[in-house]
């Protein structure tokens, strides 16, 4: 148990960039990219957990009264997420545009296309 | 290089990874150890600073010129899906059609779309109390704008959604929070440093000085930028067509 | 022990587990449901989450997941609705009984937490996972005439 | 107890994330990249990680599949019309 979820985040990186090598096609890839990306997720707040710890927000918790895990590597993973969606979405619009040229998804076909 | 070295090239060079990073996992401190020590500080710092919410104060105080940061990979993402998905010279933009909905769904969108919109703005005003923040808020809130299209038709969306004015919307959250930052340079200290305004009473919406401000600032740009992207990606896939129809 | 936290599990190891057998896997009316599913699982097991580790705060996450998870059907309803309407999706039983379910955990939780401002949250919550997931069940199965440019 | 559900959370990603890149149509990769953001909101809800389980619920649920959807109908309209000149 000490060392599963980072052996998870691991596997899920590995299959992600598994599927980016072999994709036949362009949409898949970008859908393999995201799940790399959430790979780096499950690393970062597995680094931040604690035994027995809850969430650092004070709304309904007395400050102090339990332990905490930790907030910073909550922080980098929360906007990233965001960011994240947006660059999967430019990398979609990067593909309507290779479809619009070049009339196809197949990054193997793309290949020939030598200009 | 055919695909067959290339896929044996992947596997190699995914074994090696493999490997590494196996090796790198049981070197790492036990799962749920209790050695957090920039967690500790960051806690303390927030609680200073009466913000109830320490990642929304680690973001937008601790960190906030990392979160201008983030903000303008955001905002060059969705320049650049707006350059490349604009309507090229060989293309025409046909009417979509009204598209007729089983009443139910269309109860039901017309129903939920106020609830969510309202969630999103809860969602973003109190980002530095309960769970939440400019970030979430934002998506939640764009994408409640979006229940007209699923729930009735493109027609009515882009009724209520002139895009020019999100595109505007987007610019000027996006120098709102660098106005901000320069608000606390004027005012004496460094910029985007949270020691202007008063930190007001722990656990209410007006604590944490300009945390709620940057809140609200990220929270406005993060909900016009997704409504651009999308409306972007709705006229390509809707709207726009090729001039011989294809 | 936490009975709360065990529920919790049983629901995501049973519940979510075979809805992610059920859209990795069959023909795409069954995944398409298996997504509705999913969300209409989750939902519950997130309120009983919040319960289990004392956190009120927790329920907006569950209160955002029964708001947007009908929402992702409903993507999937209208942008598929040319590949499903050759043979709609009939799931009228699996969709009553996760809303059954959905409704008993919210009761279950309205005991546990007792009359005021939480209580009344968690019935919104309830209402709008409960309604949510029978709506986009019922667009599922053939709520947007096929078409062409949508 | 907290152990059995942080166990049970890390599962289903791993199974999910897995099933996301077994999938090969990007229509069907949508549906389970759909069902993989609720079991990755679930896990960071388990790791004590609201705010970004609610960041990934928002984004994950809705955004990342209708994004997907709507460029597989851009090109695959396109490759219709090319399949039917031909």
């Amino acid at each position: 148990m000490h060392v599963l979820p980072y052996l998870v985040a691991a596997w899920v990186f590995l299959a992600g960039c598994y599927g980016l090598a072999t994709s036949r096609n362009l949409i898949h890839a970008v859908g393999c990219l995201s799940v790399c990306q959430s790979a780096t997720y499950v690393l970062l707040l597995a680094v931040g957990y604690r035994d027995g710890g809850t969430a650092p927000v004070f709304s309904d918790l007395e400050p102090g009264s339990r332990p905490v895990v930790d907030p910073v590597v909550q922080a980098l993973a929360l906007t990233d997420v965001v960011v994240g969606a947006t660059v999967t979405a430019l990398l979609l619009a990067l593909v309507v545009q290779i479809s619009k040229r070049h009339r196809t998804v197949d990054p193997d076909e793309l290949s020939e296309l030598r200009g | 290089m055919n695909r067959r070295t290339r896929l044996w090239l992947v596997a190699a060079g995914g074994g090696g990874l493999a490997v590494l990073l196996v090796a790198a996992c049981l070197e790492l401190p036990a799962f749920g150890g209790a050695s957090h020590p920039y967690g500790d500080r960051a806690v303390r710092a927030s609680l200073s600073r009466h913000t109830a919410n320490t990642i929304a104060s680690v973001n937008f105080d601790q960190r906030a010129y990392d979160t201008l940061g983030e903000m303008t990979i955001l905002f060059a993402a969705v320049l650049g899906c707006v350059v490349l998905l604009r309507q090229t010279r060989d293309e025409h933009r046909a009417r979509p059609e009204p598209e007729e909905v089983a009443p139910p769904v269309r109860r039901y969108a017309l129903v939920v779309l106020p609830v969510a919109l309202l969630t999103g703005l809860y969602v973003i005003a109190h980002g530095q109390l309960s769970p939440g923040g400019g970030f979430q808020g934002g998506v939640v809130a764009a994408t409640a704008l979006h229940l007209l299209y699923l729930g009735a038709d493109y027609r009515a969306l882009e009724r209520i959604r002139p895009v020019g004015r999100y595109e505007v919307g987007d610019a000027v959250a996006a120098s709102a929070y660098v106005i901000t930052g320069l608000a606390c340079l004027i005012g004496g200290t460094a910029f985007l440093a949270n020691t202007v305004l008063p930190y007001g009473t722990f656990n209410t919406l007006s604590s944490g000085g300009t945390v709620p401000l940057l809140n609200a600032a990220i929270g406005m740009e993060v909900a016009c930028a997704v409504v651009v992207l999308l409306a972007r990606f709705l006229d390509q896939a809707v709207e726009i067509e090729e001039e011989s129809g294809k | 022990m936490n009975g709360w936290t065990l529920t919790a599990a049983l629901v995501l190891g049973g519940g979510v587990g075979a809805t992610l057998w059920g859209v990795a896997t069959g023909p795409l009316r069954r995944r398409v449901v298996a997504q509705n599913l999913s969300t209409a699982l989750a939902c519950p097991a997130l309120l009983l989450l919040s319960q289990g580790y004392d956190r009120p705060s927790y329920v907006d996450l569950a209160l955002v997941l029964a708001l947007l998870g009908p929402v992702g059907t409903l993507v999937f309803a209208r942008l598929l609705s040319g590949e499903l309407a050759g043979d709609p999706p009939r799931a009228q039983g699996v969709t009553w009984a996760a809303a059954g379910l959905g409704a008993a955990v919210v009761l279950a939780l309205c005991v546990a937490v007792g009359p005021g401002r939480a209580m009344a949250k968690l019935l919104v919550v309830g209402a709008l996972l409960v309604g949510g997931n029978l709506v986009a069940s019922r667009a599922l199965s053939g709520g947007f005439r096929e078409v062409s440019r949508g | 107890m907290a152990d059995a559900v942080i166990v049970v959370a890390l599962l289903l990603v791993a199974g999910s994330a897995t099933a996301a890149v077994a999938v090969r149509d990007p229509v069907r990769q949508a549906l389970v990249l759909a069902v993989l953001g609720v079991a990755l909101a679930v896990l960071f809800t388990v790791l004590q990680a609201p705010d970004v389980a609610l960041s990934q619920l928002a984004v994950g649920s809705v955004l990342t599949p209708l994004l997907l959807l709507l460029t597989v109908r851009k090109v695959k309209r396109r490759g219709q019309r090319k399949g039917r000149e031909q």
